[in-house]
């Protein structure tokens, strides 16, 4: 009598590796075209073509440059905490890569559809934020230092409302399982939780893009002042993999939003339900993030201290009043 | 909207205003008194509605348990709160004076470093003091009992950088504590015997009436709680605390030690007023003790010179009204006492509020140095004059009419009280007119620049004054709905010709006699003190009670302590010596172990818990087995 | 939040215009004819007057003449000539004191190399370097009054 | 339970964890390693690296973190709370409008004690 | 005893609870054992994260994943900004205590055996929790209902924390 | 059933020996307060574990261990503000310092 | 004790936002700087001493070199200086030629400094959008006078090149453009939020600050003193045309940046009349001695260059060679004002600080 295990086989194990695989190679090509494409977008908004060497039209610029990153030499300072400057960068990597399980494409296809998906996706991001802190205390640089802290500081501050700011959609469909938050969007394109939580999906919106930090809120590594901030001393695949979860999260954050605010693989208006639901999915997927990178050729970089009052300022407060007006409202709407 | 099932809202407001200056009272300087103002304001109205709704037909006593604080086995003890006619008179009351007292301290204390704890410990005491009101049984309401006596410690020694207020305040709480003894052995006395061990007020009142428990123990089980009610009241013989307790700030005088937590010595007999109907012993006790608290006080009153002190003993004697009007144990003497409670609390509060504007104005507390004070403070003096008349008991203010109604009932049933009460009453008006025209009257004796108050402290003044003309009309000869009110029922006849001519006739006399004395200055001062100087002597030294307790309690009580310390210096720790010479040996080598590290003595704890454990489990498989 | 989406609808718009960077290596940059690029050196008209060395604000340029093999002819004829393109500056003053046009500029400018040694040229170097020749040195005002 | 679920997420974990050990062991065999004095130095913009890398830092730091955590744990509770409230109703916004507004108390006590100002530590 | 151990391993999930064990007890002892202090608090983020994955194995989905987002995420963090804001020269040295040590490994590995004894005799009769659907579901509703109490309390312990924290480590400033 | 159920009882018995140790053997006051942290978690883990195969099972177990964690949360907290502010003081986190309640 | 123990931290030499070379040692108190040290010479090539081993028109490529950003207004003061010791008449052609070149470079100076103080604040679009413009004013030297960055355009007497056919057209196309681009620039950047929030208030210094300290350019006008050379102490042409001298009175590097700004548009006002009247005939080269020698004596000329004042200091002996050559640099002097700023200010505004004096490595070292 086992319940844990019940209806899993060997089998089935099998085919969810199998799975999992699939779903490593399409989260890697993503990163490896979302790079490609970040710097397309971003050149295009500079007036410039972007990556256009290698392959055609530039398309295997990402591959090269990380074929390039596997192949240079891997130096660790000296002075450095080894063990934990090796191990900073997968502690990074591991949970932005298990977050994704969660994520559901479309009805049928949802790797892992669990009860607390929301939850499972906000504790185990957390986690990545020890592994930047770690990577900056291990490399004994004094850039990597302020780095690191700013960057945990900055993560842990954003992380608080970004959190309550969905709390709101919790609300609205009576559960942490994002396939069952998805299907309380069906319909029209008004019933997506962007527009009745406006508030919230605003403040989510500023937090993830901080919780990526990314431009504006690219502080942790402002290169203008801490140079690269917590990885100035990684180089070769262990940069690479502080790379990679960046890209990774910001793979989980779109596709969270899409879920969370923009009905998921619901179509905008039920008549057009015939296009399968993955198409609309990606579309929306792809439109968060050619925001981001919209966002990253205009923006300029905030201080830090304004972020620090941002976040617990403003959005904190800001998204706790949020939860008290849905559940005010959902109390007089009953 | 059923008001009286939110009645506990009433109490909650009041601690979150406690809690909020508690935790930021220091953050927020200018604003946190009108958080307090506005908790007793909302705690006021609800108090309000609740009453109004009260007063509708057919309304129900309304009781809600659903808080179980203590569960053993089947044993519970609930936490909750109970509305009926009486406690929501109460709640009336202390609303509407804590709030007043709140506005009022705003000018009197504007000064004050501490002003936001002061305002937090009102809140406190405010909320205490409505929880006990609310409270369903006897547990719940000894706890805010010794809440209340909490706050009044804290305010007493409020100013504690002065040594008579801190010695007032442990005064307080010693002798209070004296009379609280004996409402807890009275508590576990019922305890034991009630059947089902419920001490909730309505299982008292029903176990009182149908006989079950043993008229014994109704005797001392009474008793005892009256010796509580002694206490809180300030009754003989343990008033001594009430006057001393003066020396905290004014508006603490007129909120807790004038209207609302003497008086819940009072409300505690009324509470458990069954016991004492079913015991003709505790009802004299009650009515002899304050037969002669009433006028015990009234001539101490006399003779003494502080303006608060004077009326402090004025409190005593009329607590010492009320009691004696329970006493008598009729359902309309308990009526009568309830309504001199009611009415006592506006005018008394009044004029401690006058007293704390006269000091507010001239920084003095001595009467003899006082004087022509009206001319400057007009508001003051009329709403003293109102107050004074009521505490005399001239027609019609309040004042009158709930004393009458005590000493017509005490007219019918034990003349012997009448006659003392009615000197009481004389008594009353003669050391009111003292203190009226020694204050307002005549020419300034000492040097002072006077001025009137600030409307903050005149307007609850103001309200009080109009209180005390009008509060008494609820229940006044031909109009008894107060009582029915009350009592659900008809209290009967409650008034009687002879008795009001002649209450008039000694309030009259005393205030003539007052204004012959000290306000025309017909006869001086020294005159009376010339002759009847050991009177005066008595009367100005209280009786000498204190002088009393100090010879016949503490003294002995430190000459048998000072015997004890002989024995115990010279026999006892001769032995102990050679022991502990013993134990030092020993204690070297435990001393190692005692070097303030907390992991030392976490080790130690671990060990101690295993040898606990093989010793409890290993005797079970060694010796049971 | 409106000069965000004002900053927004800037980058939108550029990026849908047409790029301006130059596709360099691919195509070829044209440099405007009075460009001052690596210089081209003539050793048949050089006079070895030396100018050009005294001129040069950096003494990247070192020639060594020896006497005219043809013993007809008087003065000497140039036998090596050298400039060390480390520290040349390209600025144009050689070409400008050089009364035979010996050397001149061309529109060439690439001269990445991986060794530092490589920027050292010599003549044969220098004699090869014959694209794309400046027209424009004749309209020199200094160089017209010793030209020719 | 939803056990099929958690295979999935353990496949993932496993996935995660073992791409950067068979990156970094296949890099191993690929790149070259030629470590000198200089490289292993750490980089501060060229100089010798001057004093400590790991100094005792600012309390600050450690204020945020500790509003992380006690709003984290707000959240713990924010988050069972908005899933049941359809069932609970209005009692159930009262509990949890105490709960935050104590917090917010709180929040509000740090912002007066300029916790936020950047300088002010 | 044997059988036992055979039968035990051969379910895959007292499997899988043996490689977090593992993970669990592997952190905390190698939090003993580390020298450097933030390696001792990674290591016993380990342990936090195993223990994670058995509440999972429990039927505690959301506990687990609240102990990853509070302990792995939120009080590491923390302790290791504690660390950093303090100074760690002086790493572990030679321990100066060999009797108190001594005494508390023994405390220690006797209360142990006391705890074995008493888990392996005593008889539990094991129901089973059918967690329902969603457990965070039934948490909220029980939580809200019967545990008001205890929950509001938390929030005043959290304000507490929250300023007494901030008074204890800002006091400098005054 | 009976197995798995004493393994997890066992577990925490084991977590909560260690964290004894650490708490009571350690010098430095980080740790101290995590091997606190790692007895709470064992009784953490009985706790869901009585939730599950408890004679009486119900959810209230994982409740209490919510509560838990929040006490847990508040401790670390407050610990590592009193360490600071002790560190202040003393400049060190060295627990046989901090011997204050021997006077 | 209490405090965050001191942190010594090198900010450059290499590192992406000391625009170049230059190095800093901060002492940092957690963010927050205590105390800061420049540092530098990191490029320091010794022009001044060079010069005195070079004849006058070899030291002309050297000043190319000293602000490389504003190359033609260093040609510009040094043969200023040799021409006033010469008392040289410059043919009108040629000045109007210097002085569009010196507006353009101006144009071209500060497009540099918005995009890479853009750049400093974390937005990296604004560096390629000026990047794209100044590319155009590059063109139009590269066809000028053949190169793309060190122009070695100005001659004593007069400048080395004619204007090429259609040369003043393209210039007039050109400033049209970049009208337009101006007002997207500010599109783009002057109204963002962040942008604001950042630089507001940032590294403020009063009047009398600047003055003490010597300050000159947008680092001096942003105080409120009016204070240009151009309008002050006219050189060249520049009493012929009508433009403003803008100055904001708050101080900080907000103000500074819209005086750079508003400055673009002022040169473009000054390059349209300029371009109206551009002689159609003319000389470019005065009557020069073959070999410059400058009669004994000394002169000091000053000009207003995109960075503030610039000034030449020449003693001559009367030899083909100055005696003494000495250039007042603004970026030296406008740096030495930068300690004081960074006092307090936490790492992130040092860049902003910095940025907003706008030094270039190259002329702080010379």
């Amino acid at each position: 009598m086992e319940p844990a295990t019940q209806g899993v086989t060997f089998g089935s194990v099998v085919i969810e590796a199998i799975l999992g695989v699939l779903t490593l190679l399409i989260v890697l090509g993503f990163v490896t075209y979302a790079i490609y494409f970040e710097r397309k977008v971003i050149g295009w908004m500079q007036g410039r073509p972007g990556p256009n060497r290698v392959g055609p039209f530039g398309l295997l610029q990402t591959v090269a440059d990380v074929l390039k990153l596997l192949i240079k030499e891997d130096t660790i300072p000296k002075k450095a905490d080894r063990p934990l400057f090796i191990l900073a960068p997968a502690l990074t990597f591991v949970p932005a890569f298990t977050v994704l399980a969660t994520i559901p494409y479309t009805s049928k296809w949802i790797p892992a559809d669990l009860n607390v998906g929301l939850l499972y996706y906000v504790a185990l991001s957390s986690i990545s934020t020890m592994g930047i802190l770690l990577g900056g205390w291990a490399s004994n640089n004094k850039y990597a230092l302020l780095g690191g802290m700013r960057s945990t500081a900055q993560m842990i501050s954003y992380e608080v409302p970004l959190v309550i700011s969905v709390v709101g959609v919790v609300l609205m469909s009576g559960s942490l399982n994002l396939s069952t938050i998805v299907e309380g969007q069906a319909g029209y394109f008004w019933n997506w939780n962007f527009l009745p939580q406006i508030l919230g999906f605003g403040i989510f919106v500023i937090a993830a893009v901080s919780e990526l930090n990314r431009t504006p809120f690219d502080l942790p590594e402002a290169e203008s002042e801490l140079v690269a901030g917590y990885h100035v001393e990684y180089s070769g695949f262990r940069f690479a993999f502080f790379m990679l979860s960046e890209y990774v999260y910001m793979y989980a954050i779109a596709g969270l939003t899409t879920v969370l605010f923009l009905g998921g693989w619901h179509a905008p208006f039920p008549f057009l339900d015939f296009i399968p639901g993955i198409i609309w999915f990606v579309l929306k997927f792809c439109l968060v993030i050619f925001t981001l990178y919209w966002l990253r050729a205009t923006m300029p970089r905030i201080r830090i201290d304004q972020l620090m009052s941002l976040g617990w300022k403003v959005l904190l407060p800001l998204s706790l009043v949020n939860v008290f007006i849905t559940a005010v409202v959902m109390e007089f709407m009953k | 909207m059923e008001f009286t099932h939110y009645a506990w809202l009433i109490p909650v407001f009041p601690l979150l205003a406690f809690l909020v200056l508690t935790a930021l009272g220091r953050q927020m300087k200018g604003i946190a008194t009108g958080f307090s103002i506005l908790a007793a304001a909302a705690a006021f109205i609800m108090a309000v509605l609740v009453f109004t709704e009260r007063l509708g037909e057919n309304v129900v006593d309304y009781t809600w348990d659903g808080f179980k604080w203590i569960g053993i086995g089947d044993f519970a003890i609930q936490m909750g709160y109970e509305v009926n006619n009486l406690n929501t008179l109460m709640l009336v009351i202390v609303t509407l004076v804590s709030l007043l007292v709140n506005v009022y301290s705003l000018g009197y204390m504007k000064d004050d470093e501490r002003i936001n704890t002061f305002f937090a410990y009102v809140s406190l005491f405010t909320f205490s003091m409505l929880g006990l009101v609310l409270s369903i049984n006897l547990v719940q309401f000894f706890i805010f009992w010794e809440l209340v006596g909490v706050c009044s410690f804290l305010l007493v020694g409020f100013w504690y950088t002065k040594p008579a207020a801190r010695a007032a305040a442990k005064k307080a709480f010693i002798v209070t504590r004296i009379g609280d003894v004996g409402l807890f052995i009275g508590m576990l006395l019922l305890f034991w015997n009630m059947p089902g061990n419920s001490l909730e007020f309505s299982a008292i009142h029903n176990a009182a009436h149908t006989g079950a428990l043993s008229a014994n123990v109704i005797t001392a089980a009474a008793i005892l709680v009256f010796i509580g009610a002694v206490g809180k009241s300030g009754q003989f013989p343990l008033h001594t605390w009430l006057p001393d307790a003066m020396e905290g700030p004014t508006p603490i005088s007129a909120l807790i030690h004038a209207a609302t937590m003497v008086a819940a010595g009072v409300y505690l007999v009324a509470r458990t007023f069954p016991l004492f109907e079913e015991s003709q012993a505790a009802l004299t006790t009650v009515a002899i003790v304050g037969g002669f608290t009433a006028i015990f006080a009234a001539t101490i009153a006399l003779a003494q010179n502080d303006i608060k002190r004077i009326l402090a003993y004025s409190t005593v004697s009329q607590l010492g009204y009320m009691m004696l009007a329970m006493g008598i144990g009729t359902m309309s003497s308990y009526t009568a006492g309830m309504f001199h409670l009611y009415t006592h609390a506006f005018f008394k509060a009044l004029l401690f509020l006058g007293a704390g504007s006269v000091i507010h104005a001239v920084n003095e507390q001595d009467i003899r140095k006082m004087g022509g004070l009206g001319s400057k403070m007009k508001i003051t003096m009329i709403t003293f004059a109102i107050g004074t008349l009521a505490l005399s008991g001239i027609v019609p203010f309040a004042g009158f009419w709930s004393k009458d109604a005590i000493l017509t009932e005490a007219y019918h049933n034990v003349p012997v009280l009448f006659w003392v009460a009615l000197v009481a009453a004389f008594f009353t008006a003669l050391y009111m007119a003292r203190l009226f025209f020694l204050v307002f009257t005549g020419k300034p004796r000492s040097d002072m620049h006077p001025h009137e108050s600030p409307a903050v402290m005149t307007l609850p003044l103001l309200v009080l004054a109009v209180l005390a003309i009008i509060a008494g009309f609820v229940y006044f000869p031909g109009n008894a709905w107060f009582g029915e009110w009350l009592l659900g029922e008809s209290p009967g006849e409650h008034a009687d010709m002879t008795v009001m001519i002649l209450s008039t006739v000694a309030g009259v006399g005393g205030l003539l006699i007052g204004w012959l004395l000290y306000g025309r200055r017909t006869f001086t001062e020294d005159w009376v003190e010339a002759r009847a100087l050991p009177a005066y002597q008595l009367l100005n030294r209280k009786y000498y009670i204190d002088e009393l307790y100090d010879n016949g309690v503490v003294k002995p009580l430190r000459g048998i302590g000072y015997l004890l310390d002989w024995f115990d210096r010279y026999i006892v720790d001769g032995a102990v010596k050679v022991l502990s010479g013993v134990m030092t040996g020993t204690g070297r080598i435990g001393l190692r172990m005692q070097n303030g590290q907390l992991q030392a003595y976490g080790l130690i704890g671990v060990v101690g818990l295993l040898i606990l454990i093989v010793a409890v489990v290993g005797r079970r498989y060694f010796h049971v087995g | 939040m409106k000069g965000i989406a004002k900053g927004l609808g800037v980058t939108l718009k550029t990026m849908t215009q047409k790029k301006v960077t130059y596709k360099y290596p691919d195509v070829p940059l044209e440099m405007p004819n009075r460009f001052r690029g690596v210089q081209h050196f003539e050793p048949d008209k050089c006079i070895v007057c030396n100018q050009c060395v005294r001129i040069c604000p950096t003494e990247c340029i070192t020639l060594t003449g020896k006497p005219n093999p043809d013993p007809e002819k008087k003065g000497k004829v140039i036998d090596t000539y050298d400039i060390n393109f480390e520290i040349c500056i390209l600025c144009d003053l050689c070409t400008e004191v050089c009364p035979t046009e010996a050397i001149v500029m061309t529109n060439n400018f690439e001269l990445a190399t991986y060794s530092r040694d490589d920027l050292f040229k010599n003549m044969e170097w220098l004699d090869d370097n014959n694209t794309n020749v400046r027209l424009e040195n004749s309209t020199n005002p200094q160089a017209k009054k010793g030209a020719k | 339970m939803h056990a099929g679920e958690y295979v999935v997420v353990l496949v993932f974990l496993s996935l995660g964890i073992i791409l950067p050990i068979a990156a970094l062991t296949l890099g191993r065999f690929l790149r070259p390693t030629k470590p000198t004095e200089q490289k292993q130095t750490t980089y501060e913009s060229g100089n010798e690296p001057v004093g400590e890398g790991q100094v005792r830092f600012n309390i600050r730091y450690y204020l945020y973190a500790l509003m992380f955590v006690v709003f984290d744990v707000e959240t713990v509770f924010l988050y069972p709370w908005a899933v049941a409230y359809d069932k609970l109703g209005l009692f159930a916004l009262v509990e949890m409008l105490i709960f935050v507004s104590l917090l917010a108390v709180g929040l509000i006590y740090a912002w007066k004690k300029k916790v936020f100002k950047w300088n002010s530590i | 005893m044997l059988d036992n151990i055979l039968d035990f391993l051969t379910s895959a999930e007292s499997l899988l609870f043996l490689v977090f064990a593992m993970v669990v007890i592997s952190g905390a002892i190698l939090m003993l054992s580390y020298t450097k202090v933030v390696h001792m608090v990674v290591a016993l983020a380990f342990t936090f994260l195993g223990l994670a994955a058995l509440y999972v194995m429990l039927d505690a989905e959301f506990v687990a994943f609240v102990q990853v987002l509070i302990y792995a995420g939120a009080v590491s963090i923390l302790m290791i900004f504690g660390i950093m804001m303090t100074r760690h020269d002086k790493q572990e040295e030679e321990p100066r205590r060999p009797w108190h040590n001594g005494l508390l490994l023994g405390g220690s590995v006797a209360l142990f055996g006391i705890l074995f004894f008493a888990i392996q005799s005593a008889n539990f009769e094991s129901g089973t929790l059918d967690a329902g659907v969603d457990n965070t579901k039934a948490i909220g509703e029980q939580l809200f209902t019967r545990h008001v109490i205890p929950f509001e309390l938390m929030s005043v312990l959290l304000t507490v924390t929250f300023i007494g924290a901030i008074i204890l480590a800002k006091r400098e400033e005054d | 059933m009976d197995n798995i159920a004493n393994s997890y009882f066992l577990l925490a018995a084991i977590l909560f020996c260690v964290g004894l140790y650490g708490a009571l053997s350690k010098r430095n006051a980080v740790i101290v307060l995590l091997s606190v942290e790692l007895m709470l978690n064992a009784v953490n883990l009985n706790l869901i574990a009585f939730a599950k195969y408890g004679p009486v099972p119900s959810i209230t177990g994982q409740i209490f261990s919510l509560f838990t964690i929040t006490v847990a949360a508040a401790e670390a907290a407050i610990g590592i503000a009193i360490l600071i502010a002790l560190y202040r003081n003393k400049g060190t986190t060295d627990v046989l310092e901090m011997n204050a309640m021997k006077k | 004790m209490i405090r965050t123990e001191e942190m010594l931290l090198n900010v450059g030499p290499q590192h992406p936002s000391t625009h170049g070379v230059f190095r800093v040692v901060v002492k940092l108190d957690g963010e927050q700087i205590i105390h800061a040290d420049p540092v530098m010479g990191y490029l320091h090539r010794g022009t001044e001493k060079l010069a005195e081993n070079l004849n006058y028109t070899q030291i002309i490529p050297y000043t190319d070199r000293m602000d490389y950003v504003s190359a033609m207004t260093n040609n510009y003061v040094l043969v200023h200086a040799v021409e006033t010791l010469l008392e040289l008449e410059i043919p009108e052609r040629a000045e109007y030629l210097r002085l569009i070149v010196m507006e353009l470079q101006r144009v071209a100076s500060h497009l540099v400094w918005w995009g890479t103080y853009l750049l400093d604040i974390g937005a990296m679009s604004p560096f390629l959008y000026a990047f794209r413009e100044r590319e155009m004013i590059i063109d139009l030297f590269n066809e000028l006078c053949g190169a793309r960055l060190t122009y070695f355009y100005m001659r004593v007497g007069g400048v080395k090149w004619d204007a090429p056919e259609g040369w003043i057209d393209k210039v007039k196309a050109f400033v049209a453009h970049m009208k337009e681009k101006l007002g997207e620039y500010h599109n783009l950047v002057s109204g963002n939020e962040i942008f604001l929030a950042r630089i507001k208030g940032v590294g403020r210094y009063d009047a009398q600050t600047a003055i003490d300290y010597g300050l000159s350019g947008a680092n001096l006008r942003c105080t409120g003193v009016d204070w240009d050379l151009r309008k002050s102490q006219p050189y060249s042409l520049y009493d012929r045309f009508d433009f403003d001298v803008i100055t904001r009175t708050e101080g900080d590097c907000l103000a500074r940046y819209e005086i750079r700004l508003e400055e673009i548009r002022q040169s473009l006002r000054i390059l349209d009349q300029a371009l109206e009247q551009f002689p159609e005939e003319g000389e470019i080269m005065g009557k020069v001695p073959r070999v410059i020698r400058p009669p004994k004596g000394e002169a000091y000329v000053a000009i207003e260059s995109p960075r503030g004042e610039i000034g030449c200091h020449l003693v001559s002996e009367g030899k083909a060679e100055p005696y003494r050559l000495k250039f007042r640099r603004p970026s030296f002097v406008n740096l030495q004002i930068l300690p004081k700023l960074l006092v307090g200010e936490s790492m992130t505004n040092l860049i902003t600080i910095l940025g907003g004096i706008d030094i270039v490595v190259g002329e702080v070292d010379a």
